[in-house]
């Protein structure tokens, strides 16, 4: 499903919702980048002219809107993201993108069962647009004050919500939820999809396991040229992939790996 | 404006005077679509080991508070072999210069490598990194001893006719001493510098933000630096010098020039702005054009010619 | 919140950690009006000389696009003789420790100079530093040579019985062979790292934007490279390393810490915030708070201990 | 006129009058600092808390207004002093100041020539305040619009104006303009103080030496701590002071400086 060509652009913030205190949907007009995007792809973003930060930031795409716009969600996490978070309508950003490989769903599974935690949402709403029958989208946070989505998208696209102190939806957390809902799916023709925490993706990947489940994920790791020539953003494998590598990047070889790929005790933020 | 770009280093004409660095353009084809590669006199591809190597464990890359840039990376490559079955002739008919860069463990393995470039007339030079350490003398960095370096550029300079540059790492104390000898033993240039050592801990969760606790560091930070050494070089070899480090605008690439540089190299800069090149070079001809120059490399004379060098130590503090 | 925050370097007990870095805090009253002084433990006095210098032509100092500071003063100072008749005698007393910084231009310079001092009991310890050229060897600094800091060391130690530091220079390739050749010779701690050599061109003028073309480059910029001198020198030497280099904030202050470091000392952040020290202590203390330490002096166990030193080179790129 | 006791002061903008584009007059609530200046004096200012700038920055005392307030006089003219024009009413300032020494004017001296160039009024306006009386006050600038004084203050301070191209004022330089002053004035009991341009002060040293004219210059360069520790913004000097050295430093021997101890041949900033 890659997409190869990839762009420069300059785009232009043209409407921003705040969803609480340190989540936003940006949506950012570049009609190429728009234009190009496959569910799972992301934009790397130079969030400053100066030099702080001075390496851009990776961003999954959530969704192409009338074409020319991307719809990015946004989380303030540390400098680079908090910055990007301070733009308002009107203000540039300078992009590279699409890029990364997309998701890719064989045909044979009839149903797609996505579990997100956070801003991980982003990239598995974006596969739900282009697949919304038989899809099945579990969306964990802490508590409601965290949930990244609006009102309006939790019925748009019926996502069955958990949080951990329960104050909206199921009281416990996204993998509980999920275990809910496997007993009642047919795992042949169920295939997973998840982004979130690195722990919650590991456990996940344990559990899909037990039952048999397919499945791919969208990965994190930190990330410099994000086009596959710094080799910053390796991932480690379970088995060694092309030229016996024991790594593969995620930018280029990702951020979409399948379920079985990555060796998930190795957290690539090191944590 | 009409303002004449070419350089030379040794044999190698370039149409301008800024390269990417190596570990900075992959293998060259990567950017191909979002660059325009004809602001590149050359490109330095990835520095290639006899072996294919996987590179070191995870996290490999951290950016520090200021700018800069840490990186362990540990030289992830696809090995000699396969660089020049598949990815040399990739480039046959680039816009651009084609620069080898290659490391070993041992000397012998330098002198092999090049042995087998010398086949293929896809490359125009050749840059011998020598930051890595030498496995056989107990791991010491080739690059910070004489000796070293003299027999490595010696074996270098027997199998190939080609332009050699070598490429200094700037933790050698006296690197105008390196200079001289990789000058002294048939190396048509020298580039400088290759990154610093650097380090960062999580104070949160006590870990080391790189994998491998120490990293080479990169970036804006370490410009000022990196300049004082190109300026140390340049006064000590007559050589033509390539410098860089840090370089992330047209004012930094002209004092590169100014301290006597031939040509500049960057690295980490092109993550940020892919097409900085273009910018660059843009900036550069317009200050020719301001400073009534025809050519970019009547730069090096403008400072250089009005100072001394000064041998001993600079008393700071 | 009652944590301790004595360390001891030698026989020298300091009440805090904190250090104010020579050169940054004058002669030690300069400040004292605007700055807590019981937040330091100590303050090293502006390094002297056996003559008064009147330090190099201007301008001197200059501050880099990415935060950091070019500084090349030339040792300005009012000499020994005035040193220990004026400025001395009005530090005593003091609410912090006074550590002498001293250099000189040839080995037996700085032996005079530790017996002239030695009649004083104003101060604690001795800061030697050692990255000024050593006239006599042809300006080769003395920091980067071991023969010439064994000499060196040597020579101070016989002449007090006060606790020794020797401040090295970055710019050594092999800082933990220097830092072993102090500890070796009685030295009592070391305390690293001195500024790196930088410089800036102004290109529109074509003027060095410092008179002496090279100087010395300190502040935020250096602070990955300085503490990863400081983790190599730990894991070289048992005696206590004192760590300093761009540290301008508590976070900043805890890598050097967990990074191994006894004391730290701070600089070019004297200048932008005259009472940063007390602002590093509190976070200090909140920090060993919440990782559930009594004093911190623990902190230096909590990274070091998990990891093994790399004695090899790390291969970056 | 040492005035020894030095503040840090979180200050904050209470006002804020535009000039032109590229100059402002900002007034800071800042007591203490307030309380203890004299004509002469500066404060050094933390820009940014981040390292962009890092160091401090001087900014001369324009006036001190209602005891508790200083005026200053910021003129864009790099990293530093744009970003200080950024801020807005209500905006803190780090401040440290009251630093340097101040002017002083021997008693025998019954009338004051001033001449400013650009920013450098600030100084030459505090002092003014001091000696309302018998002082002839000569500003230079390029052209009316960069004239850095408001026109209520052009009648106040009855500035003798002088522009370049004649746009305002006196067709010619300061220097042209306090030719024509100088003409009818006694040397013996006129005391000249400048402010501005290196170029227009050295001249000015020479013409003072030529009429015999007594004064003093208030000098710049650039600052690392401001209060004597760095040694980094010396001066060089005719004759050796203290110490036989050729050397003075601007911000605490300085920054006011008699006319006749300074080499004016060494431009601070190299220049
Ligand atoms: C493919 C991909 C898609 C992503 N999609 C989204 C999204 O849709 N919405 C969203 O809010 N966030 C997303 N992230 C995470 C986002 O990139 C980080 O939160 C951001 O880079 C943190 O930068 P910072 O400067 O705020 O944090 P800092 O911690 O200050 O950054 C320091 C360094 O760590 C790196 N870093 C820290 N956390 C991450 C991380 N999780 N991923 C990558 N690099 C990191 C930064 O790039 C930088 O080099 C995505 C990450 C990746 C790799
Ligand atoms: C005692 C004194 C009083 C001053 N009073 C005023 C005033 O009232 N109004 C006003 O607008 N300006 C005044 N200045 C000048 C002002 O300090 C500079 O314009 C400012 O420091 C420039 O900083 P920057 O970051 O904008 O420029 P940059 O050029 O980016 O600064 C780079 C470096 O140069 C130094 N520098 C550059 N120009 C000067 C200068 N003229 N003086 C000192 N350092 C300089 C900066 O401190 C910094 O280290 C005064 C300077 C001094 C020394
Ligand atoms: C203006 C200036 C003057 C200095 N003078 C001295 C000195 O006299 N002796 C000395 O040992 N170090 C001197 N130093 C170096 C500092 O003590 C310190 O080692 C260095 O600046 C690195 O620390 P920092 O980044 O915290 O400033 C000076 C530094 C500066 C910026
Ligand atoms: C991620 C990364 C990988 C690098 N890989 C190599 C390499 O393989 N060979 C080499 O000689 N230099 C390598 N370098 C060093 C750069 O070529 C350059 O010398 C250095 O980064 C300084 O320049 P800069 O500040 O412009 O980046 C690498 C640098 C970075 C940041
Ligand atoms: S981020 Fe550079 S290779 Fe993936
Ligand atoms: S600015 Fe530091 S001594 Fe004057």
């Amino acid at each position: 499903m890659k997409n190869s060509k990839i762009f420069q652009e300059i785009g232009m913030i043209v409407d921003k919702e705040e969803l609480n205190s340190t989540t936003a949907i940006v949506h950012v007009h570049s009609p190429n980048i728009a234009k190009h995007s496959i569910p799972g792809q992301f934009v790397h973003i130079r969030i400053s002219d100066t030099f702080n930060p001075l390496l851009r930031r990776p961003f999954s795409i959530q969704n192409v809107i009338e074409q020319d716009n991307i719809e990015l969600l946004i989380r303030s996490y540390g400098r680079g993201s908090s910055y990007l978070l301070q733009k308002k309508i009107g203000d540039e950003v300078n992009l590279l993108g699409p890029l990364g490989n997309g998701w890719s769903v064989p045909s044979r599974f009839k149903t797609i069962v996505g579990v997100s935690g956070g801003v991980g949402v982003a990239p598995i709403l974006f596969l739900q647009n282009h697949f919304p029958e038989n899809f099945i989208h579990i969306l964990g946070a802490k508590t409601v004050g965290e949930l990244p989505v609006s009102r309006k998208m939790i019925q748009q696209y019926d996502l069955k919500i958990a949080t951990e102190d329960g104050s909206y939806g199921f009281y416990g957390n996204a993998i509980d939820l999920f275990l809910e809902y496997i007993q009642q799916l047919d795992v042949h023709s169920t295939f997973l999809v998840t982004c979130g925490p690195w722990k919650m993706m590991h456990e996940l990947q344990k559990i899909a396991k037990n039952f048999n489940l397919s499945g791919a994920i969208s990965a994190e790791a930190r990330m410099g040229c994000a086009v596959g020539v710094c080799q910053g953003c390796a991932i480690t494998l379970v088995t060694p992939s092309k030229l016996n590598s024991c790594f593969a990047l995620c930018c280029k070889d990702g951020p979409i790996f399948t379920l079985e790929q990555i060796n998930m005790e190795v957290n690539p933020f090191g944590n | 404006m009409g303002i004449d770009t070419s350089c030379k280093i040794g044999k190698l004409q370039l149409t301008t005077p800024i390269i990417a660095a190596s570990g900075c353009f992959g293998y060259g084809t990567e950017y191909s679509e979002i660059c325009d590669l004809k602001a590149f006199g050359a490109i330095v591809t990835k520095t290639i080991t006899p072996q294919p190597r996987v590179g070191n464990s995870t996290p490999r890359i951290w950016e520090t508070p200021n700018g800069g840039m840490l990186n362990s990376i540990g030289l992830a490559n696809v090995g000699i072999d396969c660089y020049i079955k598949q990815k040399l002739p990739e480039l046959k008919n680039y816009p651009t210069k084609i620069i080898v860069s290659i490391a070993g463990n041992t000397i012998s393995e330098y002198g092999e490598m090049v042995e087998k470039l010398d086949a293929s007339d896809v490359w125009a030079a050749l840059e011998i990194n020598i930051s890595c350490p030498n496995v056989k003398e107990g791991g010491i960095s080739f690059g910070t001893n004489t000796r070293m370096t003299q027999d490595l550029v010696k074996i270098c300079r027997e199998k190939t006719t080609r332009p050699i540059i070598v490429k200094l790492t700037p933790m050698a104390t006296s690197l105008s001493e390196i200079a001289k000898v990789c000058e002294d033993n048939g190396a048509d240039a020298v580039s400088l510098v290759n990154t610093y050592v650097g380090m960062a801990i999580d104070i949160y969760s006590l870990k080391p933000r790189i994998a491998t606790i120490t990293a080479g560091y990169s970036g804006p930070p370490i410009k000022p630096m990196a300049l004082a050494r190109v300026w140390e070089v340049v006064n000590a070899v007559s050589i033509p010098v390539i410098g860089m480090g840090g370089i992330c605008c047209g004012e930094d690439a002209i004092e590169f020039f100014l301290a006597g540089a031939t040509a500049i190299e960057i690295g980490t800069m092109i993550y940020v702005e892919p097409n900085i090149a273009k910018n660059i070079l843009n900036d550069i001809t317009h200050y020719c054009t301001l400073k009534n120059l025809v050519s970019t490399s009547q730069l090096a004379g403008l400072f250089l010619k009005t100072r001394e060098f000064n041998t001993t130590c600079t008393i700071s503090g």
